[in-house]
């Protein structure tokens, strides 16, 4: 019963970890990348060819996973993505799907088509029994620690910080922040490389539970959009609450109810769409 | 009278001729298998075998040499694709023969194409029993699921494993396996205490593990496509101390097979599974297999799916042989129903009555052999006939 | 005799902000009555509210002495109640008597036809090809909308508006961003149009008001501050001190209008309108 | 007055010379390559599909990542009705377009709310449901492993459905060009025009009268009826459903194809089945693991720097042979 919820829980975070570089970016950069996917296969690949071929310890892995990705953001931001800043949703839709193509075989042709194996640490796998039945599995508690941690952090970036600030207004309003002398696109490209790095270091982290082939990037898009669509883009706090709420609901529907399947999250997400466009946590769109 | 005996003459001299002319083209054996996207293994392995087999036994068989077009009809459940490349096959590059099949629709969607053009059709791999009753030119060389699956049920029951509790993946076969597992081992008198259905692609089994973890079943039958839900499955179940707790873990041996077992890992360590072939199967013939295997392609192993491709070409020649040369419909199919040889994977035969293929089902457990992962065989049921049919 | 459009106790908010505080206006039929007031005062809200873009908080809107308040916006078109807009919102890839022969499909009911092509409804090419020659857009009716000059567009605009024969016409700025010489011949037509069509104008130009209207109303911040004809407004006191330091008004109020809230948000480009403005 | 006002208005709706000649190509395809008919149906079938997209997306401006729903709901319909042994080909269209011009009527409710964003995820979600539902009810559709036991009736009772896909390849383009054709005149009809309107400046529509949902309805409805008609003719064509048909990869495809080809032009959303189709083909010949890649980068540049697809590039080019072509007039 406990372990249910605490599953729920980590499943939850899970879900945030691996959505939360997309809610960034489309967010608060209002720029729909379906390619997410593929920045978190990067951070997935990247951890796990230090982690086997040079035999770095998991954990040192991640922050070289993060700069990476962060790296590989900013060179695709500077190059393509910049150029569809203005563009329609359709068209950035269209254009990261043709990079997750990309992306796929590109994956396909260095690591094959096979499943990556990941082995964790002793001191991150296993679990231990607390009294009241309540077992807690070590890496799924490392993955709740990270999550709530991470989450503090970019809502503070973003609310508490002068960077959150300019952001929020460089995106409310490109025009006038240009004319308050705000150096929009060095905003921008920040933005961006931590949209990837949080992609990046989601991917690696999510490599024990949802594994790793090059069809990733297409076989997990449903869930970042549907944590988007729950949590209303662009707030930190929205995504990581839909994360929990759909988490739990999962787990737990999938624990007493399992005839149920993929139907309820779906379900989760189109009811909020058509109900609460904005998102169940997002702050209502002032057009 | 002479004017008869003439004729006669002439048609005997066309008879020649024409026998001449097809004694000397090449036989084309067209071949439909998903080589990209998220099936692409199964395509690469099916092409090994086949492969692996002209290279080592010569490619000309009833003096005719064997000509190989390969089509991609990748995703490989999309049986429009399929069929359409079939036709293609037949009707511009008149192949003599359809061969290959990944996966049950592309065999489904195609078996009406080999009806109609009157083409021997030979399944390399799709396991959904029904196949073979779709076309009466059609012969399968690999398995069928429930012939797999129904074993490993009647060794659990014999083996002192009274409660099960089965999950598969919610699709065609995973259906099928569940069916059959109950059928044969709630008959050996057995008790299901638990099943679960789970979507194919699903992020996070820990919920149906702590299910299984809290009805404690004496044994868990699985059936997931390989990939990427066996691997979190297998590690879920010794992370939460399934394994310790005593809960045996039963399964197809599609799903601990050579391709993917590296990726699952120690994880998989005494998992107990039924299935017709594995690389540790002692036998000369399959000692030159994997050995000829590991020479050809090095960065691979050797798979079910490999020897399903190697076997369906054997059977090809073999017949090629036996009507020396013709490969029209009926002659071909008469030609392979009754047909034994010994396989890498064992004795198997084609039983005349089904045109589908009798084999022995090892019972296998996984062990580590010289630092490598194998299925090792430690029982077996011999000659077991799809038990899907009856 | 019944107002041709009245407003009764408009509110409308936007989270604690009060946009229109209460306004309470009569039209008369036929009439040429002016909305004027500093930026800001609350102009387009209240027209937006008067058309059914916004649905206001309290408060509720008489067509023809009937309440239109709950009634969506192309149902009080219908009603004879058609607007402009002061940011261009017309239809760049589209050819000037295409837009026009589109709008008159509407009113005359067979926007929905799907069978014969639109050049085939010589009805409404016939009416498109009149109401143009009638602004002075015949030349220029084939050519593509946004190829055309600002002052030409601010014209299809109001083409836009009359096509659909309205009863009330509501003027957002017309001239807005137009030069000083078009936006004359500009007021020519619109004085040139029949009394049939009552018409209420916002503006700043206030030459321009006092040449048009016959009665004023004047906004600041959400409410009419007064009503009255030409001359008493210009007496008004009242009146004056709100337009104290508002001399170089005219001047400044298309840089304000960039900046104000009824400028598109960003993206709008897409829509083409935006683009047309600049 | 109209007749010289309206020319150039009636003049679009009038079919051009360059159009004759594009249908003489399917014509001609069938003596020129009788042994790819089978290949070249699904061609037919692919541009069908396209076409609808490219109504309610080239016209009217709604955006879809899911329109394969109604395309394997066309699919099933036929199926299921053939497998009930109500066989004949064009009862099934009929019940393919009424199935799924149903199921766009409904959906149309959900999708018509919210912006171009929420559009894109609600068709997303409304495809995926379906998906899932296919997959669970095998009893009916036969889940993973498709839908077989079809028995599709001879055309008009005279033409059966042949290997070489003959029957089938003369059906699918007929039915692709009578389809064709009502676009064509639903386009340049004051609903079309309307539509595009609607696409142009959404905000203006209201204020002249349009009432802006019902439209968007009655497109959205009409689109999935045609989608649903492609989903039957290759039910009937293929005599086989797989699940394949309501898949999320179709969708992405589809609005791939139609991009390339070119939006808001009917003759994009063939031009595109056809170039696409045809490179697929060849290119998975040559390597077939790694054609996504190519098929990615082509996306990419169409988004970036050929937004107007090829069509854009085709009118493009008779622009500049047609001054060409003047300016050498004048010179002589």
């Amino acid at each position: 019963m406990l372990t249910v919820l605490f599953d729920g829980i980590a499943a939850g975070v899970l879900l945030f970890l691996i959505s939360v570089g997309l809610s960034v970016t489309l967010g608060l950069m209002n720029f729909v990348n379906l390619a997410h996917g593929a920045f978190a296969m990067l951070g997935g690949y990247v951890c796990v060819g230090l982690l086997n071929r040079l035999g770095v310890p998991f954990l040192a892995t991640l922050p070289i996973v993060m700069l990476v990705s962060a790296a590989v953001g900013v060179l695709l931001e500077r190059t393509l993505y910049w150029r569809l800043y203005g563009a329609t949703h359709l068209d950035q839709v269209l254009f990261s799907i043709g990079l997750v193509f990309v992306s796929i075989s590109t994956a396909h042709f260095f690591f094959g088509a096979q499943q990556q194996p990941l082995q964790l640490p002793p001191m991150l796998s296993g679990q231990f029994h607390l009294p009241g039945g309540l077992d807690v599995g070590v890496y799924r508690l490392f993955l709740i620690v990270v999550g709530l941690g991470l989450a503090a952090a970019l809502q503070w970036m973003v609310v508490g910080t002068k960077f959150g600030a300019t952001l929020r207004a460089a995106v409310d309003n490109p025009r006038a922040a240009r004319g308050l002398g705000l150096d929009v696109d060095r905003v921008f490209v920040a933005t961006f490389a931590l949209g990837s790095a949080l992609a990046g270091l989601g991917g690696a982290l999510g490599v024990e539970m949802l594994g790793l082939d090059p069809e990733f990037p297409v076989r997990y898009i449903v869930y970042f959009l549907i944590v988007v669509a729950v949590g209303g883009s662009g707030n930190i706090k929205g995504s990581l609450y839909a994360s929990l709420i759909l988490g739990i609901c999962d787990v737990a529907g999938k624990y007493w109810l399992p005839q149920a399947g993929a139907f309820f999250i779906y379900g989760v997400m189109l009811a909020t769409l058509v109900f609460r466009p904005q998102g169940l946590f997002g702050r209502v769109a002032a057009k | 009278m002479t004017s008869n005996k003439t004729r006669i003459a002439t048609l005997a001299l066309a008879a020649i001729f024409s026998s001449g002319a097809f004694a000397a083209d090449p036989i084309k054996i067209g071949m439909v298998l998903p080589m990209s996207g998220p099936f692409a293994a199964y395509g690469k392995q099916i092409e090994h075998g086949v492969r692996l087999y002209l290279a080592t036994k010569g490619d000309t068989f009833g003096g005719r040499k064997v000509e190989l077009i390969i089509k991609d009809d990748s995703p490989g459940t999309a049986g429009d694709v399929s069929k359409r490349l079939a036709q293609e096959l037949v009707v511009k590059d008149k192949v003599d023969i359809l061969a290959g099949f990944g996966l049950t629709p592309s065999a489904f969607a195609v078996a009406p194409v080999a009806t109609e053009a009157k083409k021997p059709m030979v399944v390399m791999n799709a396991a959904t029993s029904a196949i073979t009753t779709k076309s009466n030119y059609l012969v399968r060389a690999s398995m069928t699921l429930p012939q797999n699956t129904a074993p490993i049920a009647s060794w659990a029951a014999k083996n002192g494993i009274k409660n099960v509790f089965t999950l598969v993946a919610d699709f065609g076969p995973g259906q099928d396996a569940e069916a059959q597992f109950k059928k044969t081992f709630t008959a050996a008198g057995g008790k299901i205490v638990g099943e679960v259905r789970v979507p194919v692609a699903n992020p996070d089994y820990g919920p149906f593990l702590q299910k299984i973890k809290d009805t404690k079943p004496d044994a868990v039958f699985l059936f997931l496509p390989p990939g990427a839900g066996t691997i979190a499955f297998m590690k879920g179940y010794t992370e939460r101390g399934l394994a310790a707790s005593g809960i045996k873990l039963i399964a197809t041996g599609d799903l601990p097979d050579e391709e993917i077992i590296d990726a699952i890992g120690d994880a998989a360590l005494g998992l107990i599974t039924s299935f017709h072939y594995s690389e540790a199967h002692k036998s000369p013939e399959n000692a030159a297999y994997v050995a000829a295997y590991a020479k050809a392609y090095p960065k691979d192993r050797p798979n079910f799916m490999s020897v399903g491709g190697y076997d369906g070409m054997h059977l090809i020649a073999e017949v090629l042989n036996k009507t020396g040369g013709d490969a029209s419909a009926e002659k071909f199919i008469e030609a392979a129903k009754g047909m034994k040889w010994i396989s890498p994977r064992g004795p198997v035969s084609i039983d005349p009555a089904t045109r589908d293929i009798v084999q022995t089902i090892y019972i296998r457990k996984v062990e580590k052999v010289g630092g490598k992962l194998q299925n090792v065989e430690f029982d077996q049921v011999p000659d077991f006939k799809d038990p899907g049919k009856e | 005799m019944t107002a041709a459009l009245e407003a009764r106790g408009l509110v409308k908010r936007f989270g604690g902000f009060v946009a229109t505080d209460g306004v309470s206006l009569s039209v008369a039929p036929g009439a040429r009555h002016a909305l004027i007031g500093p930026n800001g005062a609350g102009k387009t809200t209240l027209v937006n509210l008067l058309t059914g873009f916004l649905a206001p908080t309290a408060g509720s809107v008489w067509l023809g002495g009937a309440d239109v308040t709950r009634s969506a916006q192309h149902r009080r078109v219908k009603r004879g109640l058609a607007r402009t807009f002061q940011i261009n919102r017309l239809f760049a890839d589209m050819s000037v008597l295409e837009s026009v022969t589109m709008a008159v499909c509407e009113r005359q009911g067979s926007a929905a036809h799907w069978w014969k092509s639109i050049g085939a409804h010589a009805q409404a090419v016939d009416a498109a090809a009149e109401l143009l020659a009638r602004l002075h857009l015949l030349d220029v009716a084939h050519a593509k909308t946004k190829d055309l000059a600002y002052g030409k567009q601010r014209l299809i605009e109001i083409a836009l508006a009359l096509a659909t024969e309205p009863t009330v016409l509501l003027l957002d700025e017309p001239a807005a961003g137009v030069p000083t010489g078009e936006s004359r011949e500009l007021f020519e037509t619109l004085l040139q149009l029949p009394r049939s069509v009552t018409i209420v104008l916002i503006e700043h130009d206030m030459d321009l008001v006092f040449r048009f209207a016959e009665r004023i109303s004047v906004m600041v911040s959400g409410a009419v501050l007064t009503e009255g004809t030409p001359a008493e407004i210009a007496a008004d006191a009242r009146v004056r001190e709100v337009y104290l330091g508002q001399a170089s008004h005219g001047a400044t109020a298309g840089r304000r209008a960039a900046a104000s809230p009824a400028a598109p948000p960003p993206g709008a480009a897409a829509d083409g309108s935006v683009g047309l403005h600049e | 007055m109209t007749a010289n006002v309206a020319g150039p208005l009636r003049e679009a709706a009038r079919w051009k010379k360059a159009e004759f000649a594009f249908w003489l190509l399917p014509v001609a395809a069938y003596f020129v390559f009788p042994s790819d008919l089978a290949l070249l149906s699904q061609i037919a079938i692919t541009a069908l599909f396209a076409l609808s997209l490219d109504l309610i997306l080239g016209y009217a401006g709604i955006v879809s990542l899911g329109h394969a729903a109604f395309f394997g709901t066309g699919a099933y319909a036929a199926g299921l009705l053939a497998r009930a042994g109500y066989g004949d080909p064009l009862l099934g269209l009929a019940a393919a377009a009424g199935v799924a011009g149903a199921l766009g009527f409904v959906t149309s409710l959900l999708v018509l709310r919210g912006a171009d964003l929420t559009r894109l995820m609600v068709t997303l979600g409304v495809g995926l449901v379906l998906f899932e539902a296919a997959n669970k009810l095998t009893a009916f559709t036969g889940g993973l492993d498709g839908l077989q036991g079809i028995e599709i009736k001879p055309l008009l009772g005279t033409f059966a459905f042949d290997m070489f896909g003959r029957t089938a390849y003369v059906y699918s383009v007929a039915v692709l060009f009578a389809v064709f054709w009502l676009a064509r005149r639903i386009v340049h009809s004051p609903f079309g025009i309307s539509l595009q309107g609607i696409r142009l400046n959404a905000a203006r529509m209201p204020a002249l009268g349009t009432p802006v949902n019902a439209r968007l309805m009655a497109v959205y409805t009409l689109a999935a009826a045609i989608a649903g008609v492609a989903g039957g003719l290759l039910t009937q064509t293929t005599q086989f459903v797989s699940i394949d048909v309501l898949s999320f990869p179709r969708s992405a495809e589809l609005l791939l194809i139609l991009v390339l080809g070119g939006t808001g032009s009917l003759y994009g959303a063939l031009i595109g089945a056809i170039v696409f189709m045809t490179a697929h083909h060849l290119l998975a010949g040559l390597n077939p693991q790694y054609w996504q890649f190519w098929l990615g980068l082509v996306l990419i540049f169409v988004v970036l720097f050929a937004r107007d697809g090829l069509m854009g590039a085709l009118r493009r080019l008779a622009a500049r042979w047609a001054s060409r072509f003047a300016t050498r007039r004048r010179v002589a």
